[in-house]
């Protein structure tokens, strides 16, 4: 066949750029959702800077988990639901590959504009710029791996109705590990100490999502698409 | 007027490496044996068995709800039967052939269009993927009478048109195996005709397809095989 | 005796822990038995229908 | 040898089996329950540290660890039933979550009774604890999930694909939670010193986690029936166990 393997890769993602693209709204909401969790802390509990600055690690992790959770509902909903999927399927293609590009699509236009947002808004939480600048890091390594992650989840959950609740119980507290790292990294830069660490660990546990949760999703998206 | 094996005549020219004439070679057999499926406390078959010869056509028929959707899927590998394999000339059947070609085309009752995509740029995804020369979409557009809705967004085209933009995904693909679950669905007579014909040629040319229908469809002089579902075994 | 009971002041936890775990064990027993009679009766109860249509094989 | 296997793997076979297993690993367990309770409770001497609280441990322990062996249990029969597509081995993993997940409220909450005397307060932020919370949550995604298909078959596969990647992360949650916890407070004051705890106080832990591990098994077994007549429903001998007229059931 003409396409090699890259060529599929890029065919599939380009292709769901395009759809995502067409449909600006579903791009914005995750990001907007961001945006609001993040502005509720200092509203309902205290605008004092110190305060913020001690929470806000804590606040643009759980804020960008949150807006992961979100937008995963969507991931192959609509690919079941019009039939593209059962043409992935057949197609003599390893499925792995096609999901691994439908999910960095999906980073691409629900994770990215997250983590390019995080910085603006750690400076109205008054967080120093060493600090920003490991949570913009710490955000780039994590947010793939929150994607990956809930892949797996999204594939589970393609074919039924409600699924929303259900995908944040199940990949909840599969996420929890980047989480920590995360949120810990940026926290202990702003103590002023070295978050090599931590930000090592994020990197395994992206390169390990990245091997397995491909795979996993593939079975289960046959099995969804069944 | 463009034929359709005008349309395959074009593939095999970009086609590079392929073996001359590999399109006319012995095809695969295909046969079932022994599928069982059951869904909850229904068995949908028991001990199923069938073939198809290439050039012949299989039709599967039966009242609604008697398994016709899932026996394609089986075939076409969406669905796991409980026992039984479906096989190609003896060997599980593998989606691609040595010259790296798809092996079967799936056409089921959806039509799997983006909606917010345009007809041309939905079909030039399939055509990348099935390795088509996207520069004969044109030809292709026009041989199933899309071409007044080439730059619409999908959404909008009637679910006839969709219909046959998913005939001209299928004969893009270029596969020795059709499996077509109710292609008649919602056609005029002018695209019952294109369906017929186009059945006609892929026949004619070695192909194989299997196809759930209602109603009569015209084979010309291909060899049809039917299998009658939902009847106590 | 009372001595044993009283735990040396940690009777409350001491023994509100043994009795949880006992209610958990006891829990799984019961509703193990009941889960396996259900799942009898719902299937009995589906043979018949399925015996009064007179489907398949 | 095989044939043996084969018989045994058989549905109507375990199903029998199973039911004739049940006595024999559920009596031992009360047994072993008792005997691990009266020897925890009354011959074990006072801990010097912590004095008679630290009893707690041998319901804590046992719970703690059946909370985990039962979500490795599941995660290897969903492999098997998975990869195989084995029936009897997602009857199996089916069997397990809802037990498991009764163990690992039964360890949260006896952990949360030994750290009030113990730490002053009911829940601390410390890794077992945590890691045994969110283990909770991983068997309430697996139940959820499942319960959410209509279709048994694809529930079954499903959940297995879950529970595969929930076992994946159970080490990488420990470890990061020991992490995560090591960076906010001292060391914890260990529960028991391991290598010296004395004979008296280590055999009643033993018998009680050998017990509770038999009682496992036991209920398991119970469970897997009732499992495995619902996904053999169309199979000739399972409608003749819900006859009653089946030699199956009767031995």
């Amino acid at each position: 066949m003409n396409l090699g393997l890259g060529g599929l890769f890029w065919v599939v993602l380009q292709r769901d750029l395009m759809v995502a693209m067409r449909r600006w709204s579903d791009i914005c909401n995750p990001v907007i959702f961001f945006v609001l969790v993040v502005a509720l802390f200092p509203l309902a509990l205290n605008p004092r800077a110190e305060f913020l600055r001690a929470l806000a690690p804590g606040v643009l992790w759980i804020a960008a988990l949150l807006a992961a959770l979100l937008s995963l509902n969507q991931l192959f909903r609509a690919d079941i639901e019009d039939g593209t999927m059962e043409q992935l399927l057949t197609l003599p293609y390893p499925l792995g590959l096609v999901i691994l590009a439908k999910t960095l699509a999906h980073w691409l236009v629900t994770g990215l504009p997250v983590v390019v947002v995080a910085p603006m808004l750690a400076i109205t939480y008054h967080l120093p710029a060493d600090a920003i600048g490991i949570l913009l890091l710490s955000l780039l390594i994590g947010t793939p791996t929150l994607s990956l992650l809930g892949s797996i989840g999204a594939a589970l959950t393609a074919g039924l109705r409600q699924s929303g609740v259900l995908l944040a119980l199940m990949v909840g507290p599969l996420m929890l590990p980047v989480l920590m790292l995360g949120a810990r990294a940026t926290d202990i830069a702003l103590s002023g100490d070295d978050p090599t660490g931590p930000l090592y660990l994020l990197g395994a546990l992206l390169a390990l999502a990245l091997s397995l949760a491909p795979p996993a999703a593939a079975m289960a998206i046959r099995i969804s698409a069944d | 007027m463009i034929t359709f094996n005008n349309l395959f005549q074009k593939r095999i020219l970009v086609q590079d490496g392929a073996p001359p004439g590999w399109r006319f070679r012995e095809v695969e057999l295909l046969t079932g044996t022994g599928l069982t499926l059951w869904r909850g406390a229904n068995c949908l078959f028991d001990k199923l068995s069938f073939s198809a010869a290439p050039g012949g056509a299989l039709l599967i028929r039966g009242p609604n709800g008697s398994g016709k959707t899932t026996l394609l899927r089986v075939i076409a590998g969406l669905t796991l039967p409980e026992e039984g394999e479906v096989h190609g000339n003896g060997a599980p059947l593998s989606r691609r052939d040595e010259s790296g070609r798809h092996v079967m085309a799936y056409c089921g009752h959806a039509t799997a269009l983006k909606p917010d995509l345009t007809t041309l740029e939905n079909l030039r995804f399939f055509a990348r993927l099935s390795g088509y020369p996207t520069d004969s979409l044109g030809e292709l557009l026009a041989a199933s009478g899309l071409v007044a809705c080439a730059d619409l967004p999908a959404r909008v085209l009637s679910a006839g048109q969709k219909r046959r933009a998913a005939f001209a995904r299928v004969l893009m693909s270029g596969a020795r195996l059709w499996l077509l679950d109710e292609p008649q669905t919602n056609l005029d007579s002018a695209g019952r005709q294109f369906l017929e014909r186009m059945l006609q040629e892929h026949l004619a040319t070695s192909g194989t397809a299997v196809i759930v229908a209602h109603q009569a469809v015209d084979l010309g002089s291909a060899p049809t095989a039917v299998l009658q579902m939902g009847e106590t075994a | 005796m009372s001595e044993f009971f009283a735990m040396g002041g940690y009777a409350k936890y001491v023994w509100s822990s043994f009795g949880v775990t006992a209610i958990v064990l006891i829990l799984n027993l019961l509703a193990a038995r009941r889960q396996l009679r259900q799942t009898r009766e719902r299937l009995q109860l589906r043979l018949v229908r399925q015996s009064g249509r007179k489907v398949n094989t | 040898m095989w044939t043996w296997f084969f018989q045994l793997a058989s549905p109507p076979h375990f199903y029998r089996m199973a039911a004739s297993l049940v006595p024999w690993l559920l009596w031992p367990a009360l047994l072993l329950i008792l005997v691990g309770a009266w020897g925890g409770l009354v011959l074990a001497p006072a801990d010097y540290q912590q004095g008679e609280g630290y009893r707690i441990i041998y319901v804590h322990v046992p719970s703690s660890y059946l909370s985990m062996m039962v979500y490795v249990t599941m995660a290897v029969a969903a492999g098997i039933g998975l990869i195989w597509r084995i029936k009897l081995a997602h009857a199996v993993a089916a069997s397990c979550a809802p037990v498991g997940a009764t163990f690992t409220a039964a360890a949260l909450i006896t952990g949360m009774l030994w750290g009030k005397p113990m730490w002053g307060t009911y829940w601390q932020w410390e890794p077992r604890l945590t890691s045994e919370l969110i283990l909770l949550f991983l068997y309430f995604g697996y139940m959820s999930l499942r319960s959410a298909f209509n279709d048994l078959n694809q529930s079954d596969r499903a959940s297995a694909v879950l529970a595969l990647a929930g076992v994946v992360n159970v080490p990488i949650i420990h470890f990061s939670v020991l992490w995560w916890a090591g960076l906010h407070q001292g060391p914890s004051i260990s529960k028991i010193d391991a290598p010296s705890i004395a004979f008296a106080m280590l055999w009643p832990l033993l018998v009680m986690i050998l017990g509770f591990t038999l009682f496992f098994l036991g209920i398991l077994a119970m469970r897997v029936r009732g499992e495995v007549l619902e996904r053999e429903f169309h199979s000739r001998w399972a409608q003749d166990v819900l006859r009653g007229v089946s030699r199956v059931e009767a031995a």
